[in-house]
């Protein structure tokens, strides 16, 4: 039942997206879909699933999202292109995927040969191969590990790639403008400002646990990884990215991004010079138990640093771009002082 | 009771939705997002008891960060001139440059 | 540790590709362009050898498998190397070392000097991302790995000098990620059927399910999305403009490997996991894609012809080679499998040399436009005659590499009694020869234009590469034994023959 | 006991749902948008601790007990901080509060994409 | 069968929308924010067909025997984090984008392009004409 509620919002969300011409409006609801489909995945079960989308989804992604409307600005031209083309496109491709979920296994039922077969394996010998009680983080970080590794190598991927795009040389800054502008943003953002001291640290800490709970419950290391990047891209916000990047040095959030991969790949490498297959942590160890355990703590601290890095990295890269074209076009025209509204 | 209350969470987040994509203004948008946020942290906390397994309550406590989070980013981004609220500024710093 | 070192042979499927993907990150921590440029070109030459002594262990003993964490094929990922992908993987790997042995040079005058780093980062993960498609024999695995070289694929378009160079990257991003968008679905519809990810398994399993709407659907939108990807036909508008704007490099590896690498995956999913009888006797693929096929090849050498940028017309050139594989593979025959796999070699040398050698021209004149070129046969003539060489092969004369594989595509459509279609390849190869003769005309019987500044030669680092290709070119158009074995006894193997 | 549990819990998640639906209605019919944060703003903060104290009443585990009172105090902490923020920003960036008079039709129209 | 496939059917639905707009939208972020739903839709499709009926999570607890499929899950989570990461590329993209041609829609960038390709023709061609 929750989910027919849940989908039918999802739909209505959808369809007002595409009427929408304020970009900023259509982000709003992206945010909304975002925290919508995560609460769909929390109805089927799939907590982990539901744990990256919230954080990804609706936060990430949004916030990305934001920064850059903020920079190319907020109104959709209304024309569109070819409709009719991208209609026939849509139906055709619409009508084939109906066609084909004629003779697909109803949903939820449990003899759907999507059960069986491989499933049934994780679901009734992983407590004694790998011996932790979140199946999905034992497929994830053990039998399907390499997929994982792959996932890592793309968001790294994706944090060079930005850095390729973006990456601006930066001038050495003036200390008093620093200080004027702090001035300036203490007096606008007082009481969040205080807030968030208060949230920072308990979002880390959360972070951490989130990290280390992950073979238990919900959680693991991609997601204790966003997490605590979104600490950090909170306490830029709030502080300036000129103050952020004093704290968080940027070279060395490189090499930490660098060393999470490496991290995750040379557990690889260990487990291949002590006579095992590449990720198979039983060798690692005595006791094969222990040795998955070792593997799937390391390789969930690869990829925690990894992740949180790169967000911070992506964030920051975008960010400073965003001041990079406010500052050139404070100096186009001068006569507009720096007329800062608040928040 | 429980399911009751679901259901009236529910409803108030499709009151929110309509706020949502009605709008007018960015801020009540905003605000729809916001209260969106806290009806779905109460949602999950509910689902997790309907479902019989309570203990995943920390995907709540994620959402309810994840939604301070972008409410303060969607006020810290949206101070640059082109979303201030009167009109006729608007058109001024609207050409591109 | 070192005693375990002779082991490492066993290792050889993982570390192929596990040997670029660590070499990544290492860059990020080296820094310093230089040493980076070193260090890629040291770990892109293991990977060469690595690929070589996989194809010579894939020939004598056979299709290796090897268990990633030691886990049983479908419940863990396999790495499943046969003679196909140890074929695709030597191609790709001797591809990316000479090409990047130009890099430094190339780079310099085309990327500005703090990006040269993440420039070899880049290239790296996209290698890597190819080997790890053609390596895997896990079909989920597939997609994340066309993820990594995609997303590197992407950003190392978009660092071209050319501001068309963003456009282009960025229609390459949006049909690139719906076309891995459709192949994940396409994948999800066949675990939904099968409960299984696993190659090999699903070849087992899917023949129960051939006759369901599911599996149908499931191979439309593995098959549209690879197809994306390839750039065939009437998916290919995202191709001319990336591979125009992109940087020399980039474009001279990406021309030789990408859409191989593509190829390949339309050949997996046909051929192995689908099945010969479900993918060419069910559902009529061989009409259909010998019908793009030609289409391919005559719309785009048309609009090659009449292209001014010389990148884009070789771009558009590509398209229309990826018809002539496309046409080879649509025979279903093993004749006409051994000419695709075949002229996806030859193709990789022929299309890498000349992109290499714009690169030479790109690096002293600063553009490839057409009318650059006036008189640049005598200020150039190294990089010129290996453009020449290489348009021959692409038109396909003999003692060229580019005659091999038309020969075999020719041998496999008369073998069929399809004369018609083979007399359309060969006016397809007349519309090579229009398109080369035009370059060749201005370059050398043509005064160099009044204002042009007279130039130099290109540097060394640019001619050794250019010409070990070309060689090659011309070497393997006279001996062709080494690459029709193997492409034979690939398609051989694709199709259960025994020789 | 069991009895006195439920009709306790039962009696904070009656009153939370209320909260929150009065709330849903009050941001949908008020006529400008500090009211409508006002509708929002007090029933939000009351209605999600009515609800999260219900379940917290019949709650088992230990930890799960601590997991409410944690998202409880969290939004007792952000819920008023986001209504201040929210309000101070729609004030300094020009939004006028609609103070007695009825023209919300005139607002609506300056105020949507024009 | 309404009952049994109306989860497919819905996310037939939201991937079509998103393709529509992807497809039909010029506006830059508009196509991404396409794209985003188009990739949603595919993880929706994704777990409800890991539901299994009366199971629960799969995270191992000693009083529960059924639980839903973990494998869509865990295939999932990955194919989240190649959203993000394409997500963050493409929007940098759009940055440069919209610092070189000054616009983020899809028409007017490409007038631009075909400007300046006819401009940088019609040069060369009077260079050309010269020489002859």
């Amino acid at each position: 039942m929750i989910n027919i509620v849940i989908l039918t919002l999802l739909v209505v969300i959808a369809i007002a997206i595409i009427r929408m011409k304020d970009l900023f409006a259509v982000v709003m609801l992206l945010g909304i879909y975002g925290l919508l489909s995560a609460s769909f995945f929390v109805a089927m079960d799939a907590v982990d699933v539901a744990f990256t989308e919230a954080a990804v989804g609706a936060g990430i992604s949004t916030l990305l999202m934001l920064v850059v409307i903020s920079m190319t600005g907020r109104r959709e031209i209304t024309t569109r292109h070819k409709p009719f083309s991208a209609l026939f496109v849509v139906a055709i491709t619409g009508f084939l995927l109906i066609y084909g979920t004629l003779d697909m296994p109803y949903f939820g039922s449990a003899d759907a040969p999507i059960h069986g077969h491989v499933a049934p394996r994780y679901i009734n010998d992983s407590m004694q191969e790998i011996g932790i009680p979140n199946i999905v983080t034992s497929v994830l970080a053990s039998y399907r590990a390499f997929d994982t590794f792959g996932e890592v190598v793309v968001i790294f991927t994706a944090g060079i790639g930005v850095l390729a795009l973006l990456s601006v040389v930066r001038r050495p800054e003036d200390p008093e403008q620093i200080a004027v502008i702090n001035d300036s943003m203490h007096e606008r953002h007082l009481v969040i400002r205080i807030i968030a001291k208060i949230l920072i640290p308990f979002i880390l800490l959360f972070a951490l646990y989130v990290q280390f709970h992950g073979d238990f419950g919900p959680g693991g290391g991609f997601q204790a990884g966003v997490i605590f990047a979104a600490a950090i891209i909170l306490y830029t916000m709030l502080f300036g990215l000129s103050t952020a990047r004093r704290v968080i040095n940027q070279s060395l959030i490189r090499l930490v991004a660098a060393t999470g991969v490496l991290l995750y790949g040379s557990v690889g490498l260990a487990t291949l010079l002590s006579g095992g297959n590449f990720f198979d942590y039983n060798v690692l160890a005595n006791d094969p138990i222990a040795g998955q355990h070792l593997g799937i703590a390391l390789i969930e601290l690869g990829v925690g640093c990894t992740v949180a890095v790169v967000i911070i990295i992506i964030f920051f890269n975008f960010a400073a771009r965003r001041e990079m074209q406010l500052n050139n076009k404070k100096q186009h025209q001068d006569k507009k002082n720096k007329e800062s509204s608040s928040c | 009771m429980i399911i009751a209350a679901t259901l009236a969470i529910f409803v108030a987040m499709i009151l929110a939705i309509i706020r949502g994509i009605a709008g007018p203004t960015l801020y009540d948008r905003i605000l729809a997002v916001n209260m969106f946020g806290t009806k779905t942290v109460l949602l999950i906390s509910l689902l997790g008891f309907v479902m019989g397994r309570p203990e995943f309550l920390d995907i709540a406590i994620v959402y309810a960060l994840i939604n301070f989070i972008s409410v303060i980013c969607v006020l810290r981004y949206s101070d640059t001139n082109e979303f201030k609220h009167t009109p006729d500024e608007k058109e001024s710093t609207d050409k591109e440059c | 540790m070192i005693a375990h070192l002779p082991a490492l042979q066993v290792h050889l499927p993982v570390l192929q590709v596990i040997i670029p993907l660590m070499a990544a990150p290492i860059c990020l921590i080296l820094k310093r362009a230089h040493p980076v440029w070193l260090f890629a070109l040291i770990t892109s030459g293991l990977a060469f050898v690595i690929s070589v002594l996989l194809l010579q262990q894939v020939m004598t003993s056979g299709v290796i498998s090897y268990e990633l964490g030691g886990w049983q094929a479908p419940w863990g990922i396999e790495y499943r190397i046969d003679k196909l992908n140890a074929f695709v993987l030597l191609i790709i790997t001797s591809i990316s070392t000479i090409v990047l042995f130009a890099a430094q040079t190339s780079i310099e005058k085309e990327i500005p000097k703090s990006k040269h780093t993440f420039f070899y980062i880049l290239y790296l993960l996209s290698l890597t991302g190819m080997l790890g498609i053609v390596a895997t024999g896990d079909a989920f695995n597939v997609f994340v790995f066309l993820e990594i070289s995609s997303l590197s694929a992407y950003a190392l378009i978009a660092m071209g000098k050319d501001r068309r160079a963003l456009w282009a990257a960025y229609q390459y991003l949006i049909m690139g990620t719906i076309g891995a968008t459709f192949i994940l679905i396409g994948i999800g519809l066949m675990y939904q059927m099968t409960g299984t990810l696993n190659m090999e398994d699903l070849s087992q399993r899917l023949p129960e399910v051939a006759q369901t709407r599911t599996v149908f659907t499931a191979f439309a939108f593995v098959i549209v999305g690879v197809c994306l990807k390839l750039a065939l036909f009437p998916l290919h508008l995202w191709l001319p403009n990336a591979y125009a704007y992109a940087p020399s490099i980039v474009t001279a590896f990406f021309a030789a490997t990408a859409t191989k690498v593509a190829i390949y995956l339309l050949i997996r999913f046909t051929f192995t996991i689908f099945g010969l009888s479900f993918s060419f006797t069910t559902i009529p693929l061989q009409t259909l894609f010998m019908a793009l096929g030609l289409a391919g090849i005559f719309i785009a050498s048309t609009s090659a012809i009449y292209q001014k940028n010389i990148k884009l017309l070789f771009a558009y050139s590509s398209i229309a080679q990826i018809g002539y594989m496309i046409v080879g593979f649509s025979i279903s025959s093993v004749t006409g499998l051994t000419a695709t796999l075949l002229h996806m070699f030859n193709h990789a040398l022929m299309k890498s040399a000349i992109f290499l050698a714009l690169g030479a021209v790109m690096y002293r004149l600063g553009n490839v436009q057409l009318s650059s070129f006036h008189g640049l046969g005598r200020q150039m003539p190294f990089t010129m005659a290996a453009i020449v060489i290489g348009g021959l092969s692409l038109i396909g004369v003999p003692l060229t590499v580019g005659f091999v594989s038309k020969w075999y595509l020719l041998l496999a459509l008369l073998e069929q009694g399809w004369w018609p279609v083979a007399v359309l390849i060969l006016l397809g190869s007349v519309l090579a020869v229009i398109y080369v003769w035009r370059l060749v005309e201005v370059a050398y019987f043509k005064e160099p234009l009044s204002d042009q500044v007279p130039v130099k030669e290109a540097p060394m680092f640019f001619i050794i590469p250019i010409w070990t290709l070309i060689i090659a070119n011309i070497y393997f158009g006279i001996d062709t034994r080494l690459s029709v074995q193997v492409a034979q006894a690939a398609a051989m193997s694709l199709f259960g023959v025994t020789p | 006991m069991d009895i006195v549990i439920n009709i306790s819990s039962g009696l904070c998640l009656f009153v939370g749902s209320f909260l929150c639906l009065s709330g849903g209605v009050g941001m949908l019919r008020f006529p400008d948008f500090y009211t409508r944060m006002h509708a929002a703003g007090v029933t939000d903060t009351l209605g999600s601790a009515m609800i999260l104290i219900g379940l917290m009443i019949i709650s088992t585990g230990f930890l799960v007990f601590i997991k409410l009172v944690m998202i409880l105090l969290l939004g007792m902490l952000i819920g008023p901080t986001t209504s201040h923020v929210l309000a101070k920003a729609a004030l300094h960036n020009g939004l006028e509060p609609q103070l007695g008079h009825e023209d919300a039709d005139n607002k609506e129209t300056t105020s949507s994409n024009p | 069968m309404l009952m049994g496939l109306f989860n497919h059917w819905v996310v037939i639905a939201l991937m079509m929308i998103g393709l529509y707009i992807v497809i039909a939208h010029g506006n830059l972020i508009k196509k991404i924010v396409g794209l985003t739903l188009f990739q949603t839709s595919v993880f929706i499709f994704y777990i409800s067909m890991a539901k299994v009926n009366g199971g629960t999570a799969p995270i191992l607890a000693d009083d529960i025997i059924q639980y839903s499929n973990p494998l869509p899950h865990v295939l999932i989570l990955t194919a989240i984090v190649v959203g993000i990461a394409t997500t963050a590329l493409a929007l940098s993209l759009v940055v440069r984008i919209k610092e070189t041609y000054g616009s983020i829609e899809e028409e007017n960038i490409q007038d631009q392009d075909n400007q300046t390709f006819e401009q940088s023709n019609s040069q060369k061609d009077s260079k050309q004409e010269k020489q002859a």
